[in-house]
């Protein structure tokens, strides 16, 4: 007759939050801070946010203290959501996932696009416990950056590429990241972005033997690890020595190799 | 001496008597196999149908009192694309000795049929037939689940269509769920599978609306668990074929009591939110200590326990 | 501005929308008056039948989830020696502004009537037929309200006996409620009452027995208001009668989401037994605060807000 | 959306414990002590007991570490109790109902029968808190008496009353606890008993105006203040200055008068 629900949670039920304020990080960036925190979130870990009548998506904890989240606008759900205003409603499920794990004292981050979101707030972790961070930053172009300036405030060391040169060195974030690496001499390297990104990177660290955490995107639907639409498909958990069948969900979304 | 987990299913021979929900993580051999190797006694795939769905949009899924809300909206890629995936899930869940349920639905009698026909093709150890779905309402109308008769019917259909042992899946939100498992077995089903989810919704006050995209969902978990053991005690009652008792299982002791109402194995879905896969081989690891200290050496000395005395 | 919590319903002016459920310490007068004197907005009284019962044995509660699982088997005093009883709950009811809700209950179609006509000569302000009491179903069969059809032919028989205002009590463990609140609102019912218990039971693994003295239970509270929600959310878009929506309501959020989906009034039952009859005062409190606050200045703004716009 | 189920629990699930000891207090009174305890216990409330296919009944709580229930035979449930052996299985849910709440530092203690047992538990917690303590236990001869031993050992004054006068005064326990309010006086006095002996107290309490905690008896079902079924007559309130409808199961046992 036991009741046992005292794992994990199981995502816990929508809140609503308030919008207590909307940073423009560029065009199609926003980053909303809510009027509270979620219980206990680390960075790496996401939430699923829904607006009535117009979707529910994942997004990122870009910092707790107070809550914030920082959305691209690719499509209808995140649109809406960009456009929220001041005082206005979020809903919110989370902290879902498993987070990033700091190691060593020498961190570095690598984000490609709003994959700097989660990072900033990993950032945050790795100083406040007097860590060295390095962090690099991708975008196709100089507009399409996010949190450069929060990086640098914070006290990262920051490295930034652009596809066409218009901020940084020209090229891909992934090439800045390989030449921190060799001179920076990381403990572990964090990253989050697109999956080609990721893979570039797991390559790289398989090769060097440095431990990498990569934070996977994938389509979610429940996001507690029982509808199956986020695995990872199997090619990719065998090339990164991930165990068939991981959930981005659950199991990740950050995906420790090495 | 330990007590033995194994479970003989219609002669099929089973590590432990725990099943994985259909609906639950049954939608890729990968995962599947995943499931296999975490101490899972038999897998039921994703509830295929005749043509691929994309099911229901975001919200799908809430947290509900230690339990969970759904309305996916059988999500699969239709019974043809099914049949290959099958294949692949049946040769790896046979290389580590289990067995292969497969899950289907169709939106009407005969369809069922067809359906039944192309899934065999794969050949699991069990064809699933799910008449209880609570998610389709809008496009299918209410469940064949909902009365004996058209449960019945579309047994009788199944049945004829394949040769493959079947088991019907019923919905809980009848008055006489005892009546209905008779009326499927009589037209030859060789178990039942029960229950589905408890057709359920939430409100956002705040929001002043449904929550899930579908408005109404199903209830799973914890919160559903004294309803699937009535179920099952009462169907346990009315027929003598084995039965799928599913509903809120999530220790050890959870499955002790569905077999103690009459089940032969267990099925488990939303459990999986809490931990994992890993929570088959808990739940494994806590059932076994539960008998091995009560003194059951096996199920079927802790089956139906609960029935009332003859 | 501060929002009101007055109801109206059918005629009957009341200063707040909670109603205490029927079962819930509706026993007698001074405990009656109690909860009027703690909040409550009408109370109904406990179902009499035909004659005497005493009710099952103990175990007859147990908590569950939140929630609360019972099989108190309709202990009452008789019809006959309910008249006295509820004729004095009115007096101080009315002392105090409130309605009386009388609740009966029969065995048959034809002793509806003749209990109705019974508790009617205490003139309670609405007389609510319980047709889906899941705990006496070994001596009494399944409830009348399995089916549209059992269902009307009692709320036949009871319009026929009475002039009072009725409401028939429905039962979530049918497929499709709403099709039930038309048959009975068909035939004559002013008001639906939905939901009663969620017919279940628990085992304890250790005794390997059920709990509940009669085995089986009605599970209530929190783990079924996901339940009561969808039944009074379908019920609502299939009828135009008021709806006393019941059923894990515990909070103010809670009592929201409930005339959200369509009810006018809300019962509550379950909830008691977290902190005792203050419940209702809380409740109200917490609805209030939240109207005030969203800016719904009475119930009839927000009544319905979460069914489908036509 | 919210849940809230934090106020006061349901009185939980029933859960086994196993008998690890039972004291013979007198022929028909055992008291079984278990293999665990309950969450929080008070001394004054009560659980509510469930041997399978036999029944469930209430019983007040003797001691909580290890937690101990005394035991009359006076019916079948209570007979299958008291034959309970070592080892053997008992089902509890609670604590359930209010306890006593100690007021100043002189306690009078009264107890008729089986009554005795709460207050050995209340007993216990105010020499804890260095309070002085006289019991008044009363019975109809000496054999019925129980706890006498128990509570002398615990450091209470004792003073006993049996009808045919074989032990202590002969008489009512209720003029033994007149006496002792006189020579004692006492900060407040806490009985549990016979409800006719629990009436002449709060009576004579009520007179001298001393504040009286006294425990009631009474038909429970569900134990969580649901059914109605341990109503304290009406009359009885009136006397005692209780509110109508009080619930033996969730506003006392203990009624807290004066
Ligand atoms: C764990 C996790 C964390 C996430 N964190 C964030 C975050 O912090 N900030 C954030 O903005 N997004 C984040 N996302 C992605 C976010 O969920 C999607 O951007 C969002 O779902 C888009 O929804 P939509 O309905 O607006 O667009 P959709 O209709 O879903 O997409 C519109 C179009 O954009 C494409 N698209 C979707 N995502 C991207 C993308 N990333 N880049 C380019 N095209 C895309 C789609 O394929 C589609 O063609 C995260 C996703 C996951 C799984
Ligand atoms: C809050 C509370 C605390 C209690 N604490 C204790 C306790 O610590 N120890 C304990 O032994 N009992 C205690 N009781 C009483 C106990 O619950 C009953 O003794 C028990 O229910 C008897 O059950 P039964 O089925 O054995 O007998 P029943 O069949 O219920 O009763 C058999 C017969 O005995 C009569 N009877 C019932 N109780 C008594 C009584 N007290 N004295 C004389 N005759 C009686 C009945 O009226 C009936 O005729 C408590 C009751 C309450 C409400
Ligand atoms: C997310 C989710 C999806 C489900 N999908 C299906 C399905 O496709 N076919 C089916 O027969 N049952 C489906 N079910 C029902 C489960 O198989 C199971 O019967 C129900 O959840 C009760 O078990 P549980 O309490 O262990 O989750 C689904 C349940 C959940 C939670
Ligand atoms: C202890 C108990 C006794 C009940 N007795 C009755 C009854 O006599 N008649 C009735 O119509 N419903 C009865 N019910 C059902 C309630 O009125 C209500 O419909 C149900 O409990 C759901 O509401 P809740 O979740 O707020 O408890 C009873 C419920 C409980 C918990
Ligand atoms: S989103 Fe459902 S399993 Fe990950
Ligand atoms: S025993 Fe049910 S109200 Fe007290």
């Amino acid at each position: 007759m036991k009741t046992t629900v005292n794992h994990r949670s199981l995502g816990g039920i929508m809140r609503p939050y308030r919008v207590a304020n909307v940073l423009r990080e560029n065009e199609t960036t926003h980053t909303l801070l809510f009027d509270g925190r979620l219980p206990e979130a680390q960075p790496g870990q996401f939430v699923m946010a829904w607006l009535p009548e117009i979707g529910e998506k994942p997004f990122s904890i870009h910092a707790n203290i107070p809550l914030a989240l920082t959305i691209c606008d690719v499509g209808p759900v995140s649109n809406a959501m960009v456009n929220l205003q001041v005082h206005d409603r979020l809903w919110l499920r989370g902290p879902l996932g498993n987070g990033f794990e700091l190691k060593g004292s020498k961190h570095l981050l690598v984000g490609g696009g709003y994959g700097a979101a989660p990072l900033s707030f990993l950032a945050e972790e790795a100083l406040r416990q007097e860590g060295e961070v390095v962090a690099c930053l991708g975008a196709k172009t100089k507009a399409d950056l996010i949190l450069v300036d929060r990086l640098t405030s914070l006290g990262c060391e920051l490295r930034v590429a652009t596809e066409d040169g218009s901020e940084g060195s020209q090229g891909l974030v992934t090439e800045v990241a390989q030449e921190a690496i060799d001179a920076f001499q990381p403990d572990c390297l964090y990253a989050c972005g697109p999956t080609g990104m990721l893979l570039a990177l797991a390559d790289f660290c398989q090769q060097r033997g440095l431990p990498a955490q990569l934070s996977f995107e994938a389509l979610m639907r429940c996001g507690v690890g029982l509808c199956g639409s986020c695995e990872l498909p199997e090619e990719l958990c065998q090339r990164l020595g991930l165990p068939g069948g991981w959930l981005v969900c659950h199991d990740g979304p950050v995906a420790m190799i090495g | 001496m330990e007590a033995s987990l194994a479970a003989d299913f219609l002669g099929i021979q089973m590590k432990n008597p725990l099943v994985v929900a259909s609906g639950i993580l049954g939608t890729s051999a990968s995962v599947m196999e995943r499931c296999a190797r975490e101490g899972a006694g038999a897998v039921t795939s994703k509830s295929a149908g005749p043509e691929p769905r994309t099911g229901h949009a975001n919200p799908v899924t809430l947290a509900w009192n230690g339990g969970v809300i759904n309305a996916i909206g059988l999500t699969n890629p239709g019974c043809r694309e099914e049949v290959p995936l099958l294949r692949e899930t049946h040769r790896r869940l046979r290389a580590l000795g289990l067995p292969l349920f497969a899950s289907l639905f169709a939106p009407s009698v005969e369809a069922f049929g067809e359906v039944a026909r192309v899934i065999a093709e794969a050949e699991p150890d069990l064809i699933e037939v799910n008449i209880s779905c609570p998610n389709v309402g809008s496009e299918f109308g209410t469940p064949f689940s909902a009365t004996a008769k058209s449960a019945a019917e579309v047994t009788a259909v199944v049945r004829k269509a394949v040769k493959l042992p079947i088991s019907i899946k019923l919905a809980p939100n009848v008055p006489e769920i005892g009546r209905i498992a008779q009326a499927v077995v009589s037209e030859g089903a060789d178990a039942v599978t029960a229950i589905n989810t408890v057709p359920a919704m939430l409100i956002d006050a705040y929001a002043g609306k449904p929550v899930l995209k579908n408005a109404t969902g199903g209830l799973s978990g914890a919160a559903i668990k004294p309803v699937a053991l009535k179920a099952v005690w009462e169907i346990a009652q009315m027929v003598s074929v084995p039965i799928i008792g599913t509903g809120g299982i999530s220790c050890g002791l959870d499955a002790a009591e569905m077999i103690m109402a009459g089940a032969t194995l267990v099925g488990v879905g939303s459990a999986v939110a809490l931990e994992g896969p890993a929570v088959f081989s808990r739940i494994n690891r806590e059932l076994e200590a539960f008998m091995t200290q009560e003194g059951y050496p096996d199920l079927a000395s802790m089956r139906g326990k609960a029935l009332p005395q003859k």
